[in-house]
């Protein structure tokens, strides 16, 4: 049969106001049915032009814009700044300091991938039951947070040179407390979703990247350690003493969504891991070096970068010598994790453009900036 | 430096200037401008064509666009692309000098990285530089007829000579309203 | 027929019947000829409906529905108006009530204004075939079961008015679904149902119940393929979770009610739960004995039995609701053709040959036992064996990712670690 | 069985058919039209249930009801011109010619029969009505099934994609 029935393709808007979209992000699908035919991707809701303000303000003031970044991973963001500015600075941290950013970034992962394991699994059906899960376990790390920094999302606790305060005295007993809850959590996830066969079926050969294409399109983190490429930045390139620590780079298998959840679900096993080494071996002394309030590096320009929860988080920083950086560039790794959006989405269907949105593990306050 | 089973560094080894330059002029003679002690500065004109063979070839590798953005120096724009090699572990700073202020215009680098796809698009966004030979290039934060190019060090026009940059602690000096100054 | 029954005094609470044939008696005797049918009609009503179904939607539907899944969840489940936030659902109700209900202006408006109205009616005609107890029966009708799946196939041209008149995208798409689901599923399901037929030999619902109390067996043993099946169907057509697709919030917002809002979403909403409360009557009539309770029928009041095992069926949908995700639309069809439907032809022909077994020795007890244990040995050897002939292979799916120490680039996927 | 509710129910069905009925024919958008034709589905079972014939009114409305009228549902919606415009066609006048001729027919059809009556309702069973299928007119039956069975293959193979043509190729 040659005159196989055309139907019209029309243009649907997931987003900006649609539950699956993880907040004001939009997708503008053509579908012929419910086929995805193509994938526009609108953006810029919520863009705050960071990087303009933060040419207005001093190297510390800078450092609460990057917890409003990626606001579910806001250690990690302001670990990534520090680390830019000592590098430009070349301020040395003291032992302490490191193993406690050691902790904080890797408490920061488990939580970040908390929300995006329950998120996902929301995104392919599971009605609520994972992210409630997920919740009550980040709901712990949350007030470990709030007990060392005072606040729970945004916490601003790093700081140039090392952290803002000492660790508080429940600490070490809630993080204790949270190694033991978390690694039969992460079991029940795996026995509720990694064997399910319908959680399967809607994930397995979803949104495949293969490995060249997750290397040219720039992407990074979990989605790039999904197509069975081997990088983990703290490997690669250590920050914080990351070398000291024992723990290994999980990699998935074909670079669909579901080796994207398997992949973040081992990385929880191996964060636990970490913390525990960090916590075992915590060393005394200064938390932090002093630096200046307004620090005043000299002119140059210096890229530092880490691997938050969503892959290579970079800070580009130009000093002129000023009080404050003269460009200031966050390379973002969720925005920059959409560039293979579109290769992704194009040919499966509308559900599956949902569970890859979801897969991609992306936050909006990241993107827009 | 430590060598690991697998031959690969264990910290990631950035190319000083002169090395990249060394890679970039052995495979795309001609290519490089100048360098510095940590940035190779390549010419617009064989800007692609140099990454392209540096991409390939076996000893650089650089297969993966980490970083790509534009920095404003007031008389001229550079555009950074931090490039890294996973096997060799390697991560190499280019750069591209763009000296016209009314019209920058920067070959785009998406035919040989898609990952450039974004951030060209967030570059020419923010600072008004056109990509030639980008599929689609349009302004991806803020919507089409924005006035202006709001990462241009120019944009603010703040009274009292006032200069972006800080000259004084933000919020000790009186401000007024910003006029955003239109830049065709 | 029912020589159990103690008394037909119109106190015995063990048979509703009797106390609404006094009234009807006592009616027929003062008013006119005629009336008293209305009144009868108004009376199964008010009794099968607003004391049976009304409770159990809010009650069941909605508080327990909402506790057993936040005890699901790990979280409490409404615990703040009334004693154990038991009067949430009226305070539901109350706010719908009060909320505005908008309809857009491009929108079909007299159709949407009829969908949830043609959404309600057969909920309510649904019941009147229900056996309840031995003669609490609204309407007998010979063919009780026919009658049954002629109504329950009427509410999807209800979700399609509603989904097609509100004029939006992700309406249509729902609209689209659940046309396409309910005819797919439909087959199935009616072909699970014809194997308990052949079993019971009646179309009658009572005939089914008192079948399963003279052999003392539950239907649902002697053929559980068709229970299970029927199971799977009716939670597709009911829109129940794992195949939700018609109103998947996390791809089509709210499907075919994403325009509404306010009473006419409530209608749709506490239907929706109206309509799985009768298909967990109606497999409890068919599958599990419906009143019937291996004797104690005769001490315990018949339609209290029922009411306890329709509610305990209709946990099983809360259950997999707290549980599974959902499939897709495609796969959803898939499964119902490619899975359900060859499976549901098998069952008739497996029950078709023992109905003739059994008929040809002239209906022995034993034999239903006998049917029983080899049909459930069947079912599971043929549920393992379908599935894996249908590509079922759990251990081909890795659930745990490669580990490497070290930092490098692509690691094959033949590479052994 | 005869009395003042039966005759009742027969005009009241007989309105909500008749004017169901026109309402196809009337109705400017082509999704009320079917709409009006589930209408006039639901008033015909409701006849079969006035002559006693519970099975075929249920069958009616399974059939009818639920599976033809959403399949006339679904291409409506699949035809987006026609969607929205029951607009005037050309066939009125064959179309009324053939009414002429049909209503010629049944009048001589009723004229004709010699319709008996019998105090008591016929007493026809769906056991019945399932031997005279099974065991008399299996043939015709069979028959129609094969029929079926024909169009429904021919539908698949109809909308079948060059593409899935080719992926069936290669098993």
């Amino acid at each position: 049969m040659t005159g196989a029935i055309k139907s019209e393709p029309f243009v649907i808007n997931i987003g900006p106001q649609h539950p699956s979209t993880h907040g004001v992000f939009r997708i503008r699908a053509t579908v012929d049915g419910e086929k995805v035919i193509d994938a526009e991707m609108v953006m810029g809701y919520l863009h705050r032009s960071m990087e303009k303000l933060a040419e207005e303000r001093t190297y510390t003031q800078n450092i609460p814009f990057t917890d409003r970044t990626d606001y579910l991973s806001s250690m990690s963001n302001n670990l990534g700044y520090c680390l830019a500015v000592e590098k430009l600075a070349g301020i040395e941290v003291p032992a302490r300091g490191n193993a406690i950013r050691v902790i904080m970034a890797e408490l920061q992962r488990l939580a970040s991938h908390c929300m995006a394991i329950g998120a996902f699994a929301n995104d392919t059906g599971a009605w609520q039951t994972p992210v409630m899960w997920a919740f009550r376990e980040r709901e712990k790390i949350l007030d470990i947070f709030e007990v060392t920094s005072g606040a729970r999302l945004t916490c601003n606790y790093m700081r140039i040179g090392g952290v803002a305060f000492d660790l508080r005295t429940p600490f070490e007993p809630m993080v204790r407390q949270v190694l033991a809850d978390l690694p039969p959590f992460i079991d029940e996830m795996e026995n509720l979703l990694s064997g399910n066969e319908i959680f399967i079926s809607r994930t397995r050969g979803i949104g495949v990247l293969s490995p060249e294409m997750a290397t040219n399109a720039s992407l990074s983190g979990p989605m790039l350690r999904g197509s069975g490429i081997a990088w983990d930045l703290r490997k690669a390139d250590p920050y914080c003493g990351y070398e000291q620590y024992d723990f290994a780079i999980p990699i998935g298998y074909r670079g669909d969504s579901y080796d994207r959840f398997i992949v973040r679900l081992e990385e929880m096993r191996q964060s636990v891991k970490i913390v525990r080494q960090a916590l075992d071996g915590l060393p005394t002394g200064p938390f932090r070096t002093e630096v200046p309030l307004a620090l005043r590096p000299p002119s140059g320009e210096a890229y530092a970068r880490i691997e938050s929860p969503r892959g290579e988080l970079g800070y580009y920083l130009v000093s002129d010598g000023g009080p404050s950086p003269f460009r200031f560039h966050i390379r973002p790794p969720s925005f920059i994790n959409l560039s293979a959006l579109k290769e992704m989405t194009v040919g499966g269907t509308v559900a599956d453009a949902i569970v890859v949105l979801g897969s991609v593990d992306l936050v909006v306050g990241e993107i827009d900036r | 430096m430590e060598e690991t089973r697998t031959g690969v560094a264990a910290v990631t080894r950035e190319l000083s200037g002169p090395e990249a330059a060394a890679f970039a002029e052995s495979a795309v003679p001609g290519s490089v401008a100048r360098t510095t002690d940590t940035a190779c500065y390549l010419k617009p004109g064989r800007l692609v064509a140099a990454l392209d063979a540096l991409k390939n070839s076996r000893e650089a590798d650089l297969v993966h666009l980490t970083n790509l953005c534009g920095v404003d120096f007031w008389d001229h724009f550079e555009v950074v692309y931090h490039v890294q090699s996973f096997d060799k572990n390697q991560i190499a700073l280019f750069k591209v000098e763009v000296s016209d202020r009314e019209k920058p215009s920067v070959p785009s680098v998406v035919p040989v990285f898609h990952g450039a796809w974004m951030q060209e698009n967030e570059t020419y966004d923010l600072f008004g530089i056109r990509f030639e030979g980008h599929p689609n290039l349009y302004r991806i934060l803020l919507w089409e007829g924005y006035p202006g190019w709001p990462l241009r060090k120019d944009f603010l026009s703040m009274p009292g000579g006032l200069q972006p940059g800080l000259g004084d602690f933000a919020g000790t000096t009186p401000r007024s309203e910003p006029t955003v100054k239109v830049v065709k | 027929m029912m020589p159990f029954l103690a008394s037909d005094k119109w106190y015995d609470l063990r048979d509703l019947s009797n106390i609404s044939r006094e009234i009807l008696e006592g009616a027929d005797r003062v008013l006119p000829f005629g009336i008293v049918y209305v009144l009868a009609a108004l009376l199964g009503f008010v009794a099968s409906f607003l004391i049976f179904v009304l409770p159990s939607q809010l009650f069941v539907g909605v508080y327990g529905e909402r506790k057993l899944i936040g005890r699901i969840q790990s979280r409490y489940g409404p615990n703040r108006v009334g004693p154990f936030g038991l009067l949430q659902p009226i305070a539901d109700a109350i706010k719908l009530i009060q909320k505005e209900a908008l309809t857009p202006t491009r929108s079909d408006r007299v159709v949407m204004y009829i969908a949830p109205l043609f959404f309600v009616a057969p909920a309510v005609l649904l019941f009147a075939v229900i056996p309840f107890g031995p003669n609490m029966i609204f309407a007998d009708v010979p063919v009780s079961l026919m009658y049954f799946l002629a109504i329950s196939s009427l509410p999807v041209l209800a979700n399609f008015m509603a989904g097609w008149s509100a004029n939006n995208k992700y309406s249509l798409f729902g609209a689209i679904r659940i046309v396409a689901m309910t005819i797919s599923y439909e087959t199935p399901l009616v072909m699970s149902l014809l194997g308990a037929v052949v079993i019971a030999g009646t179309l009658n619902l009572q005939g089914m119940v008192l079948w399963a109390d003279e052999y003392k067996i539950w239907l649902g043993f002697v053929t559980p393929l068709a229970l299970v099946i029927y199971f799977i169907c009716v939670s597709a057509e009911l829109n129940r979770t794992p195949t939700d697709i018609a109103e998947a919030e996390s791809e089509i917002v709210a499907g075919y009610l994403t325009e509404y809002s306010g009473m006419k979403w409530g209608l749709f909403y506490g239907m929706d739960i109206g309509y799985a409360i009768a298909a967990s009557a109606f497999a409890v009539t068919v599958f599990l004995g419906g009143w019937t309770l291996f004797g104690l029928e005769q001490w315990v009041p018949p339609w209290l039995i029922f009411i306890g095992k329709t509610h305990l069926f209709y946990m099983l949908f809360i259950w997999t609701r707290g549980t599974l995700p959902r499939l897709r639309s495609d796969q959803l069809m898939a499964f119902a053709w490619k899975f359900l439907l060859p499976l549901a032809l098998f069952n008739l022909f497996i029950v078709a040959t023992e109905r003739m077994i059994w008929a040809e020795e002239g209906y022995p007890d034993a034999y239903v036992y006998l049917f029983a244990m080899f049909n459930i040995l069947v079912s599971i050897l043929l549920l393992f064996f379908w599935a894996d002939f249908n590509g079922y292979k759990p251990g081909d799916t890795p659930t745990r990712p490669r580990l490497v120490k070290e930092p490098r680039g692509y690691v094959p996927v033949e590479e052994q670690l | 069985m005869d009395g003042f509710g039966v005759t009742f129910a027969f005009w009241v069905l007989a309105a909500i058919t008749l004017i169901s009925a026109s309402g196809v024919m009337y109705s400017r958008n082509l999704f009320h039209a079917v709409l009006f034709l589930i209408l006039t589905f639901i008033g015909v079972a409701g006849f079969f249930v006035l002559l006693s014939a519970e099975f075929i009114a249920m069958a009616q409305v399974i059939i009818y009801v639920g599976a033809i009228a959403v399949l006339v549902l679904f291409a409506v919606l699949l035809t987006p011109r026609a969607s929205r415009d029951n607009a005037e066609t050309r066939m009125a006048l064959p179309g009324a010619l053939l009414a002429v001729c049909l209503a010629a027919v049944f009048l001589f059809v009723i004229h004709d029969t010699g319709w008996k009556t019998t105090a008591e309702p016929p007493a026809i069973s769906t056991s019945d009505l399932g031997n005279a299928l099974l065991e008399i007119w299996v043939l015709p039956f069979l028959l129609a099934s094969v029929l079926l069975t024909a169009a429904l293959i021919g539908a698949i193979m109809l909308t079948r994609s060059a593409e899935e043509e080719a992926e069936d190729a290669l098993l």
